[in-house]
Formats: C-alpha cells, structure tokens, sequence
C-alpha cells in the first residue's frame, strides 16, 4: 500500500484504535457498495483493493468482485443508464474518473490544463525509460541520440518519471511512476505493449546496449 | 484518436504521407523495405538503391509542386538512413580480403549504427503509441477533491514542528538557483576539425608525393570527423583546380593528383565559419 | 427533452459555428443527466447551476430540473438503491459529497495512513507556497523537481494552504491561510524571515523565477 505523499506512516496505538470496528457495512442503507462508494468519493488517488477491505472490514477477494460489479453498473451493463463517471482501476488501485464519452463537456469545464501534452522529446524519452527501467540519463541520450536532461526533469516534474537508484558509478537510475500507470491506464508496466513487433532484431540490439555500456 | 491493436498504431505512425519505393524486387513503403532488409529477407545488394534515391527526390519534388513541402524532420531521417543503407550496401560489395581486418571492423560498426538507428525508430514507433494512449486516457478527468470539512476534522492536530526560521531555510534551499540546464552537443560535434587546416596539410603532402590514394591521405586521421574534413577538403581544392582525381571502377581506389602547382592554396572556409553573430542559447527555458 | 437551440438541422461543423458547442448532450449516451454526473463527480468545489448550463449548452431552468432528479436518485428515491454520495446544493452551487450515512467507513479511510507530522516533501512544498505566493502548482513543481499534487492536496485539507484565485490561463493560485500564520506563531506574513542572508546570490534568484515564469 502507498501511503499518501504529504503523510508519514502512522503509530501503533492508532492502528490498534481502527482495527475495531464501529460498524458493519452490511447494515448500512445501501450496504457494502455504497460504503465502498463513498469511500472512494473521498479519494484522492488511485485506492488500492486490500486498503478499502480493511477500511470496510471485508476480505479483499469481497471487495473486488464489489468493486467490479460496480465498474460494470456505471458502464450501463446492469440495464441502467450509462452514468457520467467510471470506476477504474490504474496505477495500483481504483478511482472514480469522469467517463471518457463525456470529454468534450468536461473539456469545457475543467479549465486547469491538467493533462498537458507531452512534446516528441518528452514522449520518446518517456518510452525509452518505460521500457528501460532502471536506465540512467546517459543510456537514454544514447538510444536517443541528443542529451535529455531537461526533458528528463520535466518528465520528473510532470510526476511520470521519478529517481528509482544510483549505480555503482554513481549514475542516477530512472523509471516511472504509479502516475505513469494511472495516466496510461494501467495496472502494471507488464501491460505496455510488446516493443518487439517495433524491433527488427533483438540480438543486434543487444550488441548496441553492450557497446553502449562500454562508452 | 481510437484505440487501436498495435499493428493499427504502427501503420498508421508510417502511413499518412509515407514514402513508397517501387522496385523490381520490392514495392511498398521505404520503412517496410528496411525492415525486410534488416530481417534478412531482402538482400541489400540486390536493391537498386538509385532508383530509390530517384523515386525519392521526385516525391520530394510533387511534394513541393503541390505546395506542401516535406519537413527537414523526414527528409534528414531520410538521408540518414539512405546514406547508412548505402553504407552497407558499399560494404557487403566490396570483396573480402585478408587483410581488411579494420574493414571488418568499420562494417561492424556499420551494422552497429544501423541497428541503432532501427532502434531509435522502434522507440520513436512505441513513442506515437504511448502518446496516443496518454490522449486517450485523458478524456477521462480523476475525481480529486478536497476533504469536506467535517471530514478534515477528524484528522489528527497537526504537530508542527518547524518555526519561521526553519521555514526559510527550507524555501532557501528549494529556491536554491540549480545550474541552468544546458544542451550538451560534445557527442554530436568531436572537437572541431578546420576544414582549412585538413586542406593546408592534404595540400602540402600532395605537393611533396605529387599524387596518393584517399586511404592514404587519410590514413593517420584520428576520427571520422577528419577523414570527412580532408575529403570537404579535397572538394573544396578540386574546386580550386589544384588537384584531380582517378578512379578506375565505381567505388574502387580513388587517387588524387596534385595539379596546383607550386603556388599557394587556401579554400573557403564554409565550414569553418564561427557562428559569431548567433545569439547566446537561452538554457533551456522554453 | 426539449433540443438545444441552434441543434436541429445542422451538420457539426455549422452546429460547432452557430454556438461554439461541438456536441449535442442529447446525443451523448447516457443523456443530459450522464454529461451533468460527469461534470459534477470533477468539480472540486459547489458549482452554480449557470454555470453548468453553460458547460452543457442547456437552459438553466432544465439543469436545475435535472440536478433536482439526480439528487433525488442518489438518494434512492426512484427506487434503485441508496448511493455512497450525494449532491447537495451549498455555498452557492452544487457538488457531490461522500453521503453522511457512511462517514464512520469514511472517517477510517480518512485516518488510514494518515499521520500527525507533514513529511519533508510537504514541509518543502508548504515552504515554497509561503515564499512565492500566489503560486500555481506548476510552478511549485518546477522549483521542487517533482510532482507536488498531492502534496498540495494534503497541505490544503489541513488548513494551511488554500486556493487563493485563479491565473488567466485557468490555473489555480494556492496561498497560505491565516491558521498556517497562527501556526507559526506570526500575525502577518511580513514576518516571514528574509531569504537573503540564506542564498548564496539574489539575482540568480531573480533568473529562477523568470525562467519559470517562461515555463
């Protein structure tokens, strides 16, 4: 579980105060899913499935099949209306997002330039670290061919790329961000499409990433 | 942009526009001819790369009559992989001898940048999708709003442990100027070669031996910066008239001589002008 | 429902010129109602029903119609199920809030990870906001070398910092609050200690905010 970047882990005496539990969710008026929908109401970032079964008090198998079945009610699957928001789940747990049909209304509305495209720089070199991972700066500018690093700090800054190590060198290691997921609409980098069909020869390539090394 | 299968994005990241070569033994786009050559399944010696040369200049050309001119983007990709191609061509041409080691080496290094060069064009590929995705994911906006107050008061009193003092030093350090960030080009441009001087020294042997062979002349260079300053400068004291060259096959030995006399030589340094009056690069602020 | 003005007949290019909308909420899948929810599950503070006539190109008399039928549905009130949020009207506007009924799952979410003292990178944050404000996020993240989203976040749901106005482009202004002034013992952010006898060199400052003005 990621706690939330502005908070510290949290003592003892107060883990053992929410371990009991003042209410059962079943009793509620609209039951576990409800709660469950409130909760993520409150949410600021991605939750993860084992962090609303213990806040729930549900075992975690519970409250994803919870958690799917209410990610299919919003879709319209159930024979409701579509609804105007989704529940997804990306970058390691679930959020409600506004629904992708609805863009150009809430284009309209949400004037804070959130989602900034990203200049070709910035893509190519966000796709040789997400494949790369850990990769240092260096590697990078070699597959690219030009120095990356203010691409790299805006990429930093952006929240998609952060520091992930140092090799023995010295060299700071990069790789991406749960953000990343979430802005890609992933759960995990397993899911970023196969670079081979893009490649014409895995062991050529091998021999640039040695010669690349040796530099 | 619509999600599509990954063989959709990519035929649509070389589609709208893309160069097509038609050949005798090939025909379609240039990115699928260099794929199958890179697979092995056409043979680079057997692709009239002249033809495809020609076929390209002349899209260049209905390009600009149409008044919808290439960018400098595509057509240096062009070049360079043009160029690499022949490269390799050139190299799998010439016969194999003992004693060109070196020569192995060079074709080594050859098949290096080329494999490189696919791989930026990989990564350049993954790239296109990578964006499309990111565009297609933000047409949803993530639910992200402050507490509700009677929620935020149920959060712990905050235990402040820093005063005003603390406090600037904090905004110090963050404020702190970081070095502006600069461009780094040593990789793109090895300490400078003078033209002039490559011509002065090329000049000079040429005199003394009266003629040589270009593998001769450029021997002794360091790197390939100046094996191309010393053939810039050939050109440049070809244009002077003071030498001429022989070569007896297409892509054989080529011999220089010298017919400059004994009066002095200086070329133009047209590649040597200092950009003196370009303005200071602003460090990356844009 | 009663089409938009200026909807009927048109291809999208004349629709789009005719009244500078390029959709039709009647079009979309879900309805008026779906385009309402999305709007409303993003907005981050109480929206007055004019304004999102606006963003929907409906007449407000409807939006308020349609506002009433969702809050009533939320409810449960046609039938379906009680949900985990509610829209309400308040301070001026409309927005979704986690429903009451929940708020002791809530509040454990709420508390879960959640601790008493702001991590390094919120103290930072908090920092810089204080020296530079009125400040967007964007520019705090470029001075900082990383995302401060959530930073942001959590320094405003306690009190410190609060969203101060807007720039032209859209994007929000934060500043800090007079509870952070009690906090730190001042009455006014003149108090705030020069940065001088800290930094090795003012005008290189200067040329830092510059440069990120040009951002």
């Amino acid at each position: 579980m990621s706690a939330p970047e502005g908070a510290t882990g949290h003592g003892p005496a107060e883990a053992a105060a929410v371990d009991e539990l003042a209410f059962d969710v079943a009793d509620l008026p609209g039951g576990a899913a409800a709660a469950l929908e409130a909760v993520l109401m409150v949410a600021d970032e991605p939750v993860p499935a084992v962090q609303l079964a213990t806040v729930l008090g549900l075992p975690t198998a519970e409250v994803e099949a919870l958690l799917h079945r209410l990610a299919a009610e919003y879709r319209g699957e159930d024979g409701g209306r579509p609804r105007g928001f989704e529940l997804r789940e990306a970058g390691g747990g679930w959020r409600v997002y506004s629904a992708p049909a609805y863009a150009d209304v809430v284009g309209r509305f949400v004037l804070d330039g959130q989602a900034a495209r990203l200049t070709q720089a910035a893509l190519e070199t966000l796709a040789v670290i997400a494949y790369r991972q850990p990769v240092t700066r260096g590697q990078v500018s070699a597959v690219r061919g030009v120095n990356v690093e203010s691409v790299v700090r805006t990429l930093v800054s952006r929240g998609l790329v952060t520091e992930v190590g140092t090799e023995p060198s010295g060299a700071v290691l990069y790789g991406t961000t749960p953000y990343f997921l979430e802005r890609m609409g992933m759960t995990s980098l397993d899911e970023l499409p196969p670079l081979a069909p893009y490649l014409p020869d895995l062991d050529a390539l091998e021999d640039v990433d040695e010669a690349e090394g040796a530099r | 942009m619509p999600p599509e299968a990954a063989a959709g994005q990519r035929a649509a990241a070389s589609g709208a526009g893309a160069f097509e070569v038609h050949l005798e033994n090939f025909s379609g786009p240039f990115d699928l001819l260099l794929s199958l050559i890179t697979r092995h399944r056409l043979d680079v010696t057997e692709v009239a790369l002249a033809q495809v040369t020609d076929e390209f200049v002349a899209a260049v050309r209905e390009a600009e009559a149409r008044a919808e001119p290439w960018d400098l983007g595509r057509l240096s990709e062009f070049l360079v992989v043009a160029a690499t191609l022949l490269d390799l061509k050139a190299a799998r041409l010439l016969p194999a001898t003992d004693e060109d080691v070196e020569d192995l080496e060079l074709l080594e290094a050859r098949d290096l940048l080329f494999a490189r060069l696919l791989q930026y064009r990989a990564f350049k590929e993954v790239a296109a999708t990578i964006g499309a995705r990111l565009a297609q994911q933000a047409r949803s906006v993530p639910r992200a709003v402050a507490l509700e107050p009677h929620l935020a008061a149920l959060l712990p009193e905050l235990v402040l442990e820093i005063g005003p003092g603390e406090l600037a030093v904090l905004a110090a350090h963050a404020l702190r100027p970081r070095p502006a960030p600069t461009v780094d080009t040593s990789h793109l441009y090895t300490p400078t070669v003078s033209v002039r001087e490559q011509a002065a020294l090329v000049a000079d042997r040429l005199r003394r031996s009266g003629s040589g062979t270009f593998r001769a002349l450029v021997h002794d260079a360091g790197s390939p910066t100046v094996v191309v300053a010393r053939f810039l400068a050939l050109l440049e004291l070809y244009r002077e008239g003071a030498v001429a060259f022989d070569q007896v096959t297409p892509l054989g030995e080529l011999t220089i001589r010298w017919t400059g006399g004994d009066a002095e030589v200086t070329v133009e340094d047209d590649y040597d002008a200092e950009p003196a009056d370009a303005p200071a690069p602003e460090g990356g602020e844009r």
